[in-house]
């Protein structure tokens, strides 16, 4: 079990009558391993709760999301979508913590978090329908690809402006606790978002209201081209926690079993003492920023492939066939079904039609105010005037 | 009823409020067991514990980040930003994401259950920074309501209207007026329309157009004017986003004159985008152009405040003007 | 002279500000080696070294605050923001400090030499945080100066004008025509004025006023009613804060008619600033109500944004509605 | 000297396989302490650089300052200027940091911070000109009492918004950088203004750029009500220097001695390394937080008492007398001159004109537009109609 040591106050600190500066050199932040490369467990390492079932479902997710961002990210350059960003290389990272939680506890994700989504159960078609903005996505067709949201799965609807759902987290979970539920928040964001103000208020505010909620760091290394030794000075993210009564553990984001124990152990301390606690999961964004980006301007092939040795997904499925819980031949079986599931709903989504423009003013407002019905109402005139220059809602307005 | 300062009856509404609602929450900069710094929480904490109504560290944005995401969980947050001029650092949580949180989910998710209270305007000697009216920033940015009360009454009845609307209302609180205005209020629960202008006086001549703290300087100008024969329409546009658009033009339809007043510098402020509404609605009504009584495109000064602010002798001097275009 | 896209001249004009004066300074997020997610910044790491040109951590209201900093020691500091939809964090440090600096000192400190670029604008499937348009909220801000250009050679021009102008300058570029317009750009150093409209074309029956990538909208939808014998006279604003109110004022005495046209929503939009003041300075010249033809009053949409825009269409059928009132 | 050990990298980080949380108690800052309340200084205490001149000088300062303040509570009181804010308690604090400085070095203050204006020599009618707003104060009338400002001094001018000085530092330490001078930053802020986005947004940003600045944190326990404990639940703000990369030390804030020296070996990082330093003086708000505050209605006698026994004032004079570099005798004159001196500077301010109309729309830019001179020129014609109702501004309007 964690440590639950209580914190030093003030009043017991020493003196000293000589300047003593402190730095980064009096604080360490060890690193949480469990399983090498090769599949095998450090020994002496603690394992999570994990039983076969859980594991396959992990597994199940890993390999469904490395389906559906290849295909995603040819669908953009074949300008079927507009956008999509691949999570590519930090699959342990969202898909383990998001397995040490309960189906209720709300995400609050960044974007490059799919696979949590994914793992709560969103169907594919779900999926299919966001990016194709059409009539049966949830969003109502009005943001970029992949950002999605689903009410049932309790994953909020991602927002781009970043460190936005940093503070909204810490309300969220303030909520669980007035009702005293048995739940937490788990709020995910890159190294980078976690230089926006938004990310110091909300941890600050944790450690004063003692919300149940977990700060989840994925440190992939970049924020677009930006290194992280250009995003802070410090030693990564972890010790900021501290700075502001959290708790805080580093992991080693590529490692699944390390992300769900630790998470695991992260979400008693949320759920039995209100204690907020911030993860830092150490990994690497494989792919671009997103299909606008090119990272060859900005670091080597070499340093890429350094990381690609450390590949999340083969590491966990080393250890599954070491358990006697995998096989090679399965493997080829679901990648390769599943590359299959996601071609056929991408082609299925695609041929449903755009949102009505009705949606076009409704979620304004609660209810459309006049304003708004009336711009709507022009707005059809004028579609009706010219029906070719609008070909995606002319011939669905109704003719009142 | 009851005699009540702005003050009182803001703090009994919110005080109606919570006991109504088991849900709502009130916080802030020295909200708690302080009352916050001009009273208007006093005795919450006391009364409903300090879970619900409590203090927040300094910081704007993450108040509002806060209670976006606490209404997002279904309470009713309230949150007080400790002045308007403050209100800047939490622009984006209110701009980008409580504004926008029902619309880019497709209603999956909405914070309907927000109200933002700060105090707003001039004439305490605030200078630059306790002192400006920045409600054009936020009647500029679709999914936000905007809510500015002129008295005791009002702002009983507004704030209840505010706390219980299912959408992210900004609501401004006159603080100039917080001790000076007093009037009776209703002990009990009410509420006032939100989208509904409030029509204080019948009026032939011209139309005259202001909210919040402006209404007193206007009533003032007004009765100048009626004593050289002027019959002013004066009205409170109480809510200014979504505004009556309704009200107003057929007021101006009758009168064919219009002023419109606000505490804030000219350009950029409200009262351009209701003035470019109704020279369209009511074109060919109107008989003399659409006047604005502000204040000046500076920051809020000090030692001029008074020449600065559009006080009643400006407006009477507007109406005047118009109505001897 | 060289043909250039609006972001080769965009980049132009920083190479020649930062050579001309070792004091000029750009940074913010991959600004630095990458240049920029646009690459408006391309090359200028590698010639003026990374203290000079470098990437930012990753927090507007850090960027902002720094660069007014770094202004306020005599330094002109050129702060991008990736994109105009994320300026709101640094909205505190832009209305509250840099537009403020210098009139609360007294002039004993000031952030002239502050420009702030973005990219801003819809129609490139950017959904809710890729399309804003947020120059209303700066031009109700007073202090500031807002400049939109609409093409490679105006932006140049303007851009260089700006950094070397003594006043915080928000610079918004239309990243729709990053790379979609080109045009002959001189290669020598030149500055196009701030705070002066360009007529550019002159017309009898209709003033038709907009900036930024609205001008290339407007300009088809000028040629459509010109194919109906309609003669419009169009006008960039260029500088929309301080803004050329005689030049517009003329026009509109001339015409008698006035369309403005804008992106961003109707409701709070600059048109309605225009439409009021000049429905004031034009009032007995006006012979129909001046028209705002502008975004919905929602947030942008990714879908429907086709319909949701101001596009040539529904500038043309205001116009002829205009003519025909 | 202080040390200058290196920062300990991720990479040599530590690896373990089961799961340990950090938290507060794996940091401790210790507090500087180097004068006693008896004026006795703590054995193996090593002294700042002091001599009899700067000792008297920082006394001086203090002296003034208490009666500026005590002088201008009662203005308030009497209704001759709307507002004030006294530094009472932390004297200590502004001034002795300040008097680690170059003169010109830039001071970017709060607001609480007059004491560090009156060592760098601001002239007592500057003071009473800015708080009576009158003409001949250098900001033109415009902002509040105590928003002092001072080209000539490098002291920027006080802005009200909270923690907007401290990225704004950032920048102009790095402009110092750039030109290579031999100047520093030092930038004053509350415990309760280091909430503000802001804060992280400044010391993540110095920790990157490296920028010679001092974040000097007055920690006087409250930000108006709010206690600190409310206000963070970390141990204080020197902790999240390190996490940040930055170095810090905690000083006590009423310890005039401790807090030059910490504040003469942070300027020695800033100017020969580039290294930004935080300082948290520890110290007490022992007056109201504004003429507009009434204390009593959130904190105890009893704890302004035992503050009241740390005077930072009274421990210096003790060690001032031991050093034989002062007397009581001389004390008493002191007080009763600077009580005068303020009083007739007072009455003396109070006779000057307000500013003149035509500032009411100068410096919005660096030249009046035509629409702000339009503007006035209405206001002109507006006031001659009725000059009895703007009697301030009445009788000197050029009669154009
Ligand atoms: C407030 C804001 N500023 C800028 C951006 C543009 N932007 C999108 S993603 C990104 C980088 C984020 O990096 P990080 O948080 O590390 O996440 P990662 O992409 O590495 O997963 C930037 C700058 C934004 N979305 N929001
Ligand atoms: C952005 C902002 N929010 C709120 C305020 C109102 N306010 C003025 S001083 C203050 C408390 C500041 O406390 P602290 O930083 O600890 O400084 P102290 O007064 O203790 O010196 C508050 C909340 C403000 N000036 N600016
Ligand atoms: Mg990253
Ligand atoms: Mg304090």
């Amino acid at each position: 079990m964690a440590n639950l040591k209580q914190s030093a106050k003030q009043s017991e600190a020493p003196v000293v009558h000589n300047p003593v500066f402190i730095d980064g050199s009096d604080l360490t932040t060890p690193t949480l391993k469990i399983l090498r490369q090769d599949g095998s467990v450090y020994e002496g390492a603690e394992l999570p709760d994990i039983n076969k079932e859980l594991a396959l479902k992990i597994y199940d997710t890993f390999q469904f999301i490395r389906a559906l961002d290849e295909r995603m990210v040819a669908a953009q350059r074949q300008g079927r979508i507009s956008f999509y960003m691949t999570e590519i290389g930090e699959e342990a990272a969202d898909i383990g913590s998001t397995a040490a939680l309960a189906d209720d506890d709300m995400i609050m994700a960044q974007y490059r978090e799919q696979g949590a989504l994914a793992f709560r159960g969103f169907p594919l078609d779900q999926f299919m329908n966001q990016m194709f903005s059409n009539e049966k996505d949830l969003g109502k067709g009005r943001q970029m690809p992949i950002h999605y949201g689903s009410k049932d799965l309790h994953y909020m609807t991602i927002s781009s402006p970043l460190g936005t759902q940093l503070p909204q987290a810490v309300g969220y979970a303030y909520g669980y606790k007035l009702e005293e539920k048995d739940n937490c928040v788990i709020c995910y964001f890159g190294e980078g978002a976690a230089s926006e103000g938004d990310f110091h208020a909300a941890i600050n505010m944790a450690g004063v209201f003692k919300v149940p909620a977990i700060f989840f760091c994925r440190n992939n290394g970049y924020a677009i081209s930006t290194p992280s030794s250009e995003q802070f000075a410090g030693d990564g993210i972890a010790p900021r926690a501290v700075a502001y009564g959290l708790k805080a553990i580093r992991v080693d984001g590529n490692d699944v079993l390390a992300v769900l124990k630790a998470t695991q152990e992260a979400r008693k301390l949320a759920i039995e003492h209100n204690q907020p606690v911030l993860i830092e999961a150490m990994t690497y964004r494989l792919g671009a920023h997103s299909t606008s980006d090119d990272p060859s301007g900005y670091r080597s092939k070499k340093e890429e492939e350094k990381w690609r040795e450390k590949d999340p997904v083969l590491r966990f499925k080393h250890w599954l066939i070491q358990q006697g819980w995998w096989s090679e031949e399965q493997d080829a079986d679901i990648a390769d079904a599943k590359r299959k599931a996601v071609m056929a709903a991408m082609k299925e989504a695609e041929k449903v039609a755009a949102p009505h423009l009705d949606d076009l003013i409704t979620d304004v407002y609660d209810t459309p105010p006049k304003h708004l019905q009336e711009q709507l109402a022009e707005l059809k005139a004028h579609i009706r005037q010219y029906p070719d220059a609008y070909p995606k809602t002319a011939g669905r307005i109704d003719h009142e | 009823m009851s005699n009540m300062n702005l003050l009182q009856a803001v703090n009994n509404a919110l005080d109606i409020a919570m006991e109504k609602e088991p849900k709502t929450v009130c916080f802030g900069e020295d909200v708690g067991h302080f009352g916050g710094v001009f009273r208007a929480t006093s005795h919450l904490q006391e009364k409903y514990g300090k879970s619900r109504c409590f203090n927040t560290p300094l910081t704007e944005q993450g108040i509002i980040g806060f209670a976006n995401g606490l209404a997002a969980g279904g309470h009713k947050a309230i949150a007080e930003i400790q002045f308007a001029d403050y209100i800047f650092p939490a622009f984006d949580q209110i701009v980008n994401e409580a504004a926008k949180f029902r619309y880019r989910s497709g209603n999956e998710f909405n914070v309907g259950g927000l109200t933002i209270r700060s105090p707003y305007g001039g004439g305490i000697h605030g200078g630059l920074y306790h002192s400006q009216s920045p409600e054009a920033y936020f009647t500029g940015t679709p999914g936000l309501k905007v809510v500015m009360p002129r008295n005791p009454y009002q702002a009983k009845g507004l704030l209840l209207a505010s706390i219980r609307d299912d959408n992210p209302v900004i609501f401004f609180e006159p603080k100039r007026l917080y001790r000076a205005s007093t009037g009776e209020v209703p002990e009990e629960d009410y509420e006032l329309p939100l989208g509904k202008a409030d029509i204080m006086q019948e009026g032939r001549d011209i139309t005259v157009l202001g909210w919040g703290a402006q209404m007193e300087v206007l009533e003032k100008a007004v009765a100048m004017a009626a004593e050289d024969g002027i019959s002013c329409e004066l009205i409170d546009l109480r809510t200014l986003m979504p505004w009556d658009v309704e009200t107003v033009t057929q007021s101006v339809q009758k009168t064919g004159r219009l002023l419109i007043s606000h505490e804030a510098p000219l350009s950029g402020g409200f009262a351009g985008e209701i003035a470019a509404t109704i020279q369209d609605t009511c074109f060919l009504s109107l008989e003399s152009p659409i006047a604005r009584v502000t204040g000046l495109d500076t920051p809020f000064p000090l030692a001029h405040d008074k020449e600065y602010m559009p006080d009643h002798l400006k407006n009477y001097e507007a109406i005047k003007r118009s109505v001897s275009f």
